[in-house]
């Protein structure tokens, strides 16, 4: 249905860049936060939870007071147990769940659960 | 410019009259490094006009954020991790959606283009359901999948499907008869023809099929998310306007629009470049 | 079999030919229903649809939503065009002014439409007033590129050709850019007519408790997927008929000057 | 063709055009840079004379004619048409250009008078000098077809006509003929010699095909290649009328096209 006359033949470098550059542009801001939570993953993950097997009860810190949608979020990785102020609790977060779990930007600290009192 | 908008307008009709299509249209006499300085000029006149509308006629936070509000709901969003996720999200379903419209909608349109009656036949069949908006099905697919996911799949597949179908078989009818019987006279049979002539030959119409697919696919994605207000974009601005979170509504109507720039004007518009040239071009 | 008998026979050969694929579709959904016999939720019968069509006819509440929307696309597509040929015009006069506007205005139409319905909802809240702004903002920046295309892609030579006539600036434009520019005007109002009654829906849906929109939504509040598919029928008729008067006028004005539309080259 | 011998639009003195000085350097938007086309040219046109500007490709040929015609302002020098200096397009000078220029959306007879309906002639003049000029030139039968329904050949003819119908003290034509084949050129030509007869405006006709120029110019000018100078200007001393296909064969016309035509070719090298 395009009917064009025979365009001058431009080479196609610059389709070449302006597409390669589009595809960066939709990786980094797909795949950026993710990269970005995983690189800084260790400060999030208290010292006694780095080696780990098994599951384990932790409670959850965020810079914010969470939202529903943070909830939905955090109890993908473990039984959500209830939250108090900017604390989610979690319950039988498996190992590998806590690893994944450490790689979310917006988690501020990742401590055992602590006793209630 | 040609107006490669997502409505196809571009498809500026052929004309004797008009200049070859390769000619850039009458460009000003601009030194280049200005240029970029001359596209942000309409974008700074806009910001000034809202900051005035704001400062000196008062328009009231309730009809219009400021652009502060603007800037730290997005910054706000970002750090909650909310735009990330429906961001990614919206462009995981327009990619899925695009991919299966693609891989259904070019060998169906292949087919259909390889003979002049399915044209005739099929040509108003298609133009029917292209009147029937993706998302005037919606209703019907939430009353057969319910607000999930779904619902906003099938939307956009069948939005995107209708303009891949049309393209793909007009775009194979427009190939010189020529062609393919050379290939048949060399004993070339129907794969080889489909392989060899109907689908290079169709190729840079499919192109723009695709990226009015992606076009029609886009706004009936955002409609979807609105009304599903399962995740994404849409959802996530039409949410905002329950708590009158006008901030949060125009930040992500930036976004939305920016997004689809990008995925435009830097992934589909190359490769429709590319095509068109190396392919080289069908004659009307 | 004469030749011109035989020509007869093949011209109403093609003509019925678009009809089969709509027949087909009905059988298979006659056929298919009766077989499958699936709740009326789901999937009504054609018999139960035409029922439908004739009770909501008889009622009036058909034609109400009808004449609802078709008022509000009428609004807003007429604002649309005319504002859109109007300021498209007056950008595309000066190549400096068309080439900086390119970037802010291909931004506005990613975004027209319903994706201002959140926005405009809380400016004009529900009804006909969001509706209209919704066909009128996903129209405007449509018809606006087009038409600062159509002005800026006229070759040269015929506005320089009036010049050496001794022809004023504004002779120029109003005998020279103005015709030129309609191919792309009209091929603008197409694609807008398609984006314009697209938005209407989606905005009835969401913005509005009456239409053709809000009728098919408010069907599945109470799961009337019968009322539903006579809306979604109703709604693509329409959208044909409009699309298909907007081919008659392409046909009859730019075509006589030997432009060969896209659509026409498409089916040849 | 009836040529009717009655001259319909009224007889003017042909223009007198002095280009002196006249250079012209073409900017590239993109780059900035500039690039000589048009190199020092003096050059007059006599009233009532017909010039046939000839040269290789690229030297400036068009350039020089827009000058003329006013569509470019020139980097040096100044075009002055009967003394007054050419400022913009004007209606004194006509032009006919090697593209398409007649409207689309018109059909022949409206873009026949379009000249004349911009420059205010009363409809009863304007019809009559349309119908004369129809006739003129072959066209009678057509006027009311749209140009996309008619052939190349017949489209000039219209565009020619519109010109001439508004009678300017001076005619600019480049490569008119250009696109037209071989046969319908050969007549065009003629038509052309012969209508420049009843009318006394002056000529001056580009092109890049030898035979054409040293057909129709009582003077041709060759051009030096880019930045175009003029090389020599060539004498045609066969008077116009005399000027018919026939004569074209006899050893006068052919040793005066070899000439042009070497002069041309040392300037492609």
């Amino acid at each position: 249905m395009k009917i064009t006359v025979p365009a001058v033949r431009r080479d196609t470098r610059p389709a070449l860049v302006r597409l390669v550059a589009g595809a960066a542009l939709i990786a980094g801001i797909v795949a950026g936060p993710g990269l970005y939570g995983r690189a800084t993953s260790a400060g999030r993950l208290a010292p006694s939870l780095q080696h780990v097997s098994g599951s384990v009860n932790v409670q959850v810190l965020l810079p914010f007071p969470p939202q529903a949608f943070h909830q939905a979020q955090l109890s993908s990785y473990g039984v959500f147990a209830g939250r108090h102020g900017n604390t989610v609790f979690l319950l039988d977060v498996p190992a590998n769940s806590l690893r994944e779990l450490a790689g979310i930007y917006w988690v501020a600290k990742i401590e055992p659960l602590r006793p209630p009192g | 410019m040609r107006a490669r908008t997502e409505a196809g307008a571009g498809r500026a009709p052929a004309a004797p009259w008009l200049r070859p299509r390769g000619s850039a249209a009458r460009s000003p006499r601009v030194p280049r490094r200005l240029v970029p300085l001359l596209f942000a000029v309409p974008f700074l006149v806009i910001i000034v006009a809202w900051v005035l509308a704001k400062s000196v006629f008062g328009v009231s936070d309730a009809a219009l954020p400021s652009v502060g509000d603007v800037i730290r709901a997005s910054g706000q969003l970002i750090n909650w991790g909310i735009l990330p996720y429906d961001v990614s999200a919206s462009l995981y379903r327009i990619a899925l959606g695009t991919a299966l419209a693609i891989v259904i909608g070019v060998p169906l349109g292949l087919l259909l283009g390889t003979s002049r009656y399915s044209v005739i036949m099929f040509g108003p069949f298609l133009r029917f359901f292209r009147a029937v908006s993706g998302i005037a099905i919606l209703p019907l697919l939430i009353v057969w999948f319910g607000f999930t996911e779904t619902t906003i799949q099938v939307a956009i597949l069948y939005t995107a499907l209708i303009p891949i179908i049309f393209n793909t078989m007009t775009g194979v009818r427009m190939i010189p008869r020529g062609y393919a019987d050379a290939i048949e006279t060399m004993g070339g049979g129907r794969a080889r023809l489909m392989r060899d002539v109907y689908l290079p030959g169709a190729l840079a119409s499919i192109v723009v099929g695709i990226r009015l697919g992606v076009g029609y696919g886009w706004r009936a994605l955002i409609a979807a998310e609105m009304l599903v207000g399962v995740g994404g974009l849409g959802s996530m601005i039409f949410g905002a306007l329950q708590f009158r979170a006008l901030g949060q509504i125009v930040a992500g109507m930036i976004l939305i629009g920016l997004l689809y720039l990008i995925v435009d004007r830097l992934i589909l518009a190359p490769v429709e470049d590319a095509t068109v040239r190396r392919w080289g071009v069908q004659r009307g | 079999m004469t030749a011109r008998n035989r020509r007869l026979r093949h011209a109403v050969f093609l003509r019925s030919l678009p009809v089969i694929p709509f027949v087909a579709l009905l059988a298979v959904w006659a056929v298919g229903w009766q077989i499958a016999r699936p709740p009326l939720i789901t999937l009504p019968s054609p018999l139960e649809v035409g029922r439908t069509v004739h009770q909501l006819w008889d009622n009036g509440q058909l034609q109400a939503n009808i004449s609802a929307s078709m008022y509000r696309w009428g609004l807003g597509f007429g604002i649309g065009v005319v504002s859109g040929v109007v300021f498209g015009l007056l950008a595309g006069l000066s190549a400096l002014v068309a080439r900086m506007l390119e970037p802010v205005v291909s931004f506005f139409m990613a975004i027209s439409g319903i994706v201002w319905l959140p926005i405009a909802i809380v400016w004009f809240g529900l009804g006909t007033p969001v509706v209209v702004f919704i066909i009128w903002n996903s129209v405007f920046f449509l018809i606006f590129a087009n038409t600062m295309l159509g002005v800026r892609s006229l070759a040269t030579v015929l506005e320089d050709g009036v010049r050496t006539l001794g022809a004023s600036r504004m002779h120029v434009i109003t005998r020279v850019l103005i015709p030129g520019a309609l191919p792309h005007i009209l091929e603008g109002l197409r694609s807008g007519l398609g984006f314009g009654w697209r938005a209407l829906i989606a905005a009835e849906i969401i913005g509005a408790t009456t239409g053709l929109g809000a009728m098919i939504y408010q069907a599945k509040e109470f799961l009337r997927s019968d009322v539903i598919v006579t809306g979604v029928i109703v709604i693509a008729a329409i959208g044909l008929l409009l699309d298909a008067v907007l081919g008659l006028v392409e046909r009859r004005t730019v075509e006589r000057w030997g432009l060969v539309s896209t659509e026409r080259a498409r089916t040849r | 063709m009836t040529a009717t011998s009655k001259r319909v639009p009224p007889t003017r003195q042909g223009g007198r055009i002095v280009c002196a000085g006249l250079a012209h350097d073409f900017v590239n938007a993109r780059t900035g840079e500039s690039v000589p086309a048009l190199g020092t040219v003096d050059l007059v046109i006599e009233s009532g004379e017909f010039v046939t500007v000839c040269g290789p490709s690229g030297c400036g040929k068009t350039t020089l004619l827009r000058a003329i015609a006013g569509l470019i302002t020139p980097t040096q020098g100044q075009v002055s048409c009967d003394g007054t200096v050419v400022r913009g397009p004007g209606k004194d000078r006509g032009v006919v250009f090697q593209e398409l220029a007649i409207l689309p959306w018109r059909t022949v007879r409206r873009n026949i008078a379009h000249g004349l309906e911009i420059q205010r002639v009363p409809r009863q003049e304007r019809e009559k000098r349309v119908a004369y000029f129809v006739g003129l030139m072959g066209l009678s039968g057509f006027e009311d077809k749209y140009p996309h329904e008619l052939s190349g050949g017949m489209k000039q003819r219209v565009a020619v006509a519109r010109t001439w119908a508004t009678n300017p003290s001076v005619i600019l034509m480049d490569e008119p003929f250009a696109a037209v084949d071989a046969q319908t050129r050969l007549t065009l030509q003629e038509e052309l010699l012969r209508i420049s007869l009843l009318s006394s405006n002056s000529i001056m006709f580009i092109t890049h095909n030898v035979d054409e120029a040293v057909f129709l110019g009582d003077r041709v000018v060759v051009m030096t290649k880019r930045p175009g100078r003029i090389k020599t200007v060539v004498p045609v001393p066969v008077p116009r009328p005399e000027r018919t296909v026939e004569a074209m064969a006899d050893a006068q016309f052919v040793s005066l096209t070899d000439q042009v035509l070497h002069l041309v070719r040392e300037e492609v090298q």
